[in-house]
């Protein structure tokens, strides 16, 4: 019947032609996004290793646990940052943005924790991209990250920084937890202003609620050394509380 | 102190790509206020109004469509590669404007708007600001969803020949639509929903021609054929 | 102890007696409010009996029935709509609007019905004002109902024409149905144009789906009509198919 | 037709209200970024900077706050009658907006900030333009919601007798609330909430009253009591 | 003690109504199941299998499903006054039988089965566990349901009388739902797709009149009435 | 005919039991604005003010309670055996009541308000219109949510026996709950908060015991042990 | 020490079934797109396309499917015993397939493909990696629902005769499902939907005989019965 | 004919494993029964029962828990392959098992129970069902959960010397669990929760360790560490 005859693919109507264009175009997008996915997953997967790497640090070996921090970092940068570099190049970065957005977030969340470890400042987005910058000078249009992922991976730096505020405290590490906790404050606090001007801000508003609880249980952990402190003072008599009497240091 | 420098650097950037993105959701708002009120002339195809009388009602509006998106044009040229940034601004818009723009080109030719047509008549030119294939696609798919009712009431007015020609048009475009490698998720949805539409006119079909309501035999079905 | 003594409600400190002013004022708005609640509930139940009255119509019992419903109308008009208006003298209309807009929506749903059944045309919002005027002349504001109670209301209406349309096709009114269909289709444009600068037409976007919805349905319903009518033809020979074959009419 | 003619003239009714809207809206936002950078400023109290250097930070926004109002105020004043038509257009921020004037001045005072007091401080004349009751309650308890961290992070730095007047106040401000017969749902939940309020700011009080850290004994608590 | 006491007091009596509970919610699991075997027995007469012989299969499922209400019944007979308590753990199995048994009824007599009669062939009595009306309504909705496909298959099987008798008893039962003024959202849905029943049921009714396969003619109706 | 007879009567029972339905739940809420300002009188007691004074405030709303599950009452003895189909009407403010008369209870007496007491106290009689057992333990389980803040408060207020009586009523309470055998969910659900309650309590109980602060030794524990 | 040991095994192992299960969503991925080609494919029969020739497109994928299988399988072989605990892996895709191959089966047989030969059609072994038997009758109903477009459609091309075929195999396999006594609730839910599916192939069918389109008479019916 | 031998296999195997599936879940909730009267008895040393006694109660049910996970395995032995089929039917209940005799195995012995002793204690034998090592995680953290308590109710019952080898415990524990690289959420939540137990556990040895409530020094913590 008449109708039999069009619908098989195999007759070529204009309709077709025009459509194994757009076949083409999307394949070759679809692909390069499944290729970008891919890549993003293994930067995620070993940002994530880094940041457990960081919690293993403890009083004593705090040293070792970040020198192999810092070399698993630079492990992700240069094995697998550089492949979605390449997998990008060339591209409109706004366009795969979602594909890549989770691994460059997690990977922000991972380099800024190393360098507040070791430095105890924050990580530009300026610094990131330039280490970056090498990965990627062959090509036309190298991989900047954007202020929008920085800013989201900043965000959940925060929640790992509560993680860390507690272990420190459990570790007797009281002055190193309330260093955490004013950069924390410091961040969530210039945070507040930027987030109603982000691109797309529902996904960070919901992130600002978390920081803002994590922010109070560092500040409930911190009340909560220093109110029981403070029974130290009277009975040896000493202004400062003996804070190593904390943790396991003394076993 | 540094990041206090950073972050106030960040609110610069900021405001800038946020008051970019403001003046193109007003241009947007406006072309989909011209968009209602072409698909509130599109309305009346359904109650059998002569089909150059619908065309004159829409013209203006479609001019004025035109402009709001050539202005948004405009706006991107000032930001390259910045295209994929905004799109989530006017995207939308732009698959209603399709829609409704090939379902008026199909009432006149019984062709379906190429993508190249329809940018063309959207004001978007290809080198920056071009109409994105899956845009594109997506205005094409709703347009599918207004045909069962089109051919529902034509048959109620009178016209037992348009289910044949509408079947025709929909099984062609979705044999065209298959030859794609869907993946992304709402034009996936979209297009599987077409199958919805194809199965009602089927049904329409079914119904006119099993009370021999087509004026046409087997031997017109085979002249069909050799079209 | 300190807390006790400030804690106890006896006591007069200036916050209490500022909060004593705004227990007041909100027991008295609270107090409207259930009272305007109250008796828009019976504005509701009246109007929905009142549809259900226009529902009972039958080819053969129109009159009657129409009549019926008219004088419910009326009785929900001047019983119970005047009650609504009592309470509301003198308050911002648009305050209480939450309390009262489902009685009204209902209330326009009834009476448009009803005329729509009398005499094929919209009952205008302004006509529907000035049957409430008299009941409100004594008060310095009357009620009136406002543009987007109406169209709400209107929405709804386009749910029971459809209703009323499968029935007047199964009692053989296909006339009937189509002239359902044509106004049906007339508010649904018309309501097109204005659903994007209501107030605040969340509401109202969902009730344009179900609208939608039912016009379809009156529309596939016609064509069901009209291509079995077909098939009368060449048995009789006729041009008209007849109709009146159709329901229980022949009983 | 009738229909056409009525549809057109809730069109223009329509638009009005519409634009209304939208120059509400425009300040409303304004009024937000300023409750903004205030908030901002706020967040430093934690840190225990002191207040007079938090006051000072805040007051130029303060002012920039009070003025977005007194133009929202200015545009209801041409809709007599229509305050609470648009009342959802700007609830939220004038909520925001007391609950940051109200612990500004609580800060300062130690006192709860009047309803009258917060209607003049934010530029709304009580006449066509007052501050809506609920919204200053809700605002209110916004405010109380600040308190158990402030508290938390005054002992933190050495205030001991800090959680002993907040109690007072919380428990005033608490037993106040409660002569309100409360039905408003979203009012009514802020509340419900402020309990919780209470419960950490007492137990806060009693983590270093069990210590010992007040300095006051029986004696200091008789005193307050005559306070 | 006597907390003691009272808690192991509790204990039973918890237990008690738990078990309860799950003897009900046994039992009417067992009728749903014998409601299915009654149900599949239905479907024969859509294959044009004589009433007679479907009524014969269905019969000892009935009984079946009769005895498990009865049981039900049985242990509410226990429990006096607590027949809301458990209603929700037989209410849909209830519904269910009230369509079942109204539909054998039909075929058997040409009549509504009563509400009475339903309560009484269910093995309720109205005393204690009686059949809750909108239970009945609802079930009698379902069974209106099942009319536009037994009218379909009884006219492909020759039977072209039907569609006339179907169609004067669905138009009287709809006109006495239409009495009741619903407020219940399930009862109302369940009565707004009755309408579609009938519609269908008059498109059949047509299609065998227009070909003149109905034998009769007026005279014959008239007799027909008389059946 | 008698199908029109029977809609007839259907209709006016459906209208009949949704008046009983608006009447009880007016009554119910009733009953919870009462119970809201015994609850606010109850609050006093975390402010230490004399129990036999918090009793006196709370005396009139009590009184006006009871009255209100009373007229319930008469109404659903109007309906015999129909308990429990408006249970879901009144049964959560029933809990709250029950919370409230064994807080009040338990600061008088020291001891558990027993049911049969509750049921008494609330106006309800154990024949028609009885106290569910569930919402006995439920209201006991919101009672003991209550005691953690209370003990923090009496601590802070320099009570510091207090700790210990009421973990010793709440380890026998939460013994008494762990003999149920626990289906219904939300019963277990709240039954498993408990056991936070008892943490906090026990938790209080270590920092006045690790202090010193109780003023009885080894000697007074062993005392108490015996009681 | 030996807790290191075992954490230091744990973290190998939780690594280990991480890659496993992406692997096999890969697999299964690449199966789901195979499907989608062999769907196009079969659509072409309900634009009449002669079977073979729609089999001949078909067949390329079908091995490739089946071969995504075998390697699932391989992976399986692998892991001894965890066949269910990566099950939902590909169990949806497992459905698709034998909805697929079955339509495929019944239209060069007309008979139903039984679970054995789909079991084997897909590269699946019964030792290891079976076909389970939920999915292969999930499956199964998704064929059924393609069923009533392809009688439509048949009919529309002037096989009159199709209707009665597919009422026949749909009646016979609709029986077959009554037989089991379903828990599952997915499968449930899916037979459930079969009901429509063979209402409206009903319906075609009274549509064909009531126009007296089957060539067959009385006589070929009950030659058909006696089938 | 076949299809109907092929659906009578199925109705075989479908109830076959559904009523595998219900004999696993009556087990499941068994277990879990018993799981509560341990937790039960294991409230007790919260009471400061002997630990030799409270062991002695546990220990019947315990008995009772392992036969009922030993009847689950002798199940799963006839049904090769079929572990992760019923896995979500015992998995929660696994791990409740898991945290209990793993608590009891510290009070006894003071050490981790490892997965191995814990797979043996629960009647699970590695080959065919063996404990998921998931399962045994989250175990494990659950019984993290239970330590502060314990500790706090230890020293309030005068043992001083309990804070310290909890948290050493505990230290050893938590540093082990930092050694896995979790993705699984509920795994890595429930860790995360395991730092808040060491920071309470920590605290209490502070508040001992401050009042010399210790009687060791140094010398003793060494000694300790020889234990
Ligand atoms: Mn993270
Ligand atoms: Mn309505």
């Amino acid at each position: 019947t008449a109708i039999a005859t069009s619908g098989d693919p195999s007759s070529n109507s204009p309709m077709k032609e025009e459509f194994a264009k757009y076949a083409n175009y999307l394949n070759e997008i679809n692909d390069k996004r499944e290729r970008v996915v891919k890549a993003s997953r293994d930067v995620t997967i070993n940002s994530k290793k880094v940041i457990f790497q960081v919690h293993r640090i403890s009083k004593d070996n705090k040293e070792e646990v970040l020198m192999k921090a810092e070399q698993d970092l630079v492990a992700v940068t240069n094995q697998y940052m550089s492949k979605l570099v390449n997998e990008l190049k060339g591209t409109d970065f706004w366009k795969l943005r979602r594909a890549y957005t989770p691994a460059v977030q997690e990977y922000v969340e991972a380099a800024t924790l190393c360098t507040f470890c070791k430095t105890g400042t924050l990580l530009n987005l300026d610094e990131m991209n330039a280490t970056l910058q090498p990965l990627s000078d062959k090509f036309a249009e190298p991989l900047q990250i954007n202020v929008l992922d920085y800013l989201l991976g900043l965000a959940d730096l925060t929640g790992e920084l509560m993680r860390l505020a507690i272990g420190r405290i459990s570790d007797g590490e009281i002055e190193y937890a309330q260093k955490i906790c004013r950069f924390v404050r410091d961040i969530y606090r210039e945070l507040t202003l930027l987030v109603p001007i982000m691109d797309d801000n529902a996904e960070m508003k919901k992130k600002m609620e978390v920081m803002l609880q994590s922010v109070v249980k560092i500040e409930n952990a911190c009340f909560s050394v220093h109110v029981r402190g403070s029974e130290y003072i009277p009975l040896l008599g000493s202004g400062d509380p003996d804070y190593s009497f904390l943790g396991v240091s003394d076993f | 102190s540094s990041i206090e420098t950073q972050f106030h650097d960040f609110r610069l950037q900021l405001e800038g790509s946020g008051s970019v993105r403001e003046r193109i959701r007003a241009l947007a708002a406006e072309a989909e206020s011209a968009a209602r009120l072409i698909q509130a002339s599109l309305l009346l195809v359904h109650q059998s109004l002569p089909i150059p009388e619908v065309m004159e009602k829409a013209k203006v509006q479609i001019e004025a469509m035109r402009e709001h998106f050539g202005r948004i044009a405009d706006i991107l040229r000032e930001c390259p590669g910045q295209y994929y940034r905004y799109h989530g601004d006017w995207k939308s818009e732009t698959q209603t404007a399709v829609s409704l723009i090939a379902f008026l080109h199909w009432l006149e030719t019984g062709d379906l708007l190429m993508h190249a047509d329809a940018e063309r008549k959207l004001g978007m030119d290809a080198s920056e600001f071009g109409l994105d294939i899956e845009d594109y696609l997506i205005g094409i798919c709703y347009m599918s969803n207004e045909l069962p009712r089109y051919v529902v009431n034509q048959v109620t007015a009178g016209d037992y020949d348009c289910p044949r020609k509408v079947l025709k048009f929909l099984t062609d475009l979705h044999a065209s639509f298959r030859m794609l490698n869907l993946r992304n998720d709402l034009l996936r949805k979209k297009f599987d929903g077409m199958k919805y539409d194809l199965r009602r006119v089927e049904e329409v079909y079914y119904d006119v021609k099993i009370r021999g309501l087509i004026s046409g035999d087997s031997k017109q079905d085979q002249n069909t054929k050799a079209e």
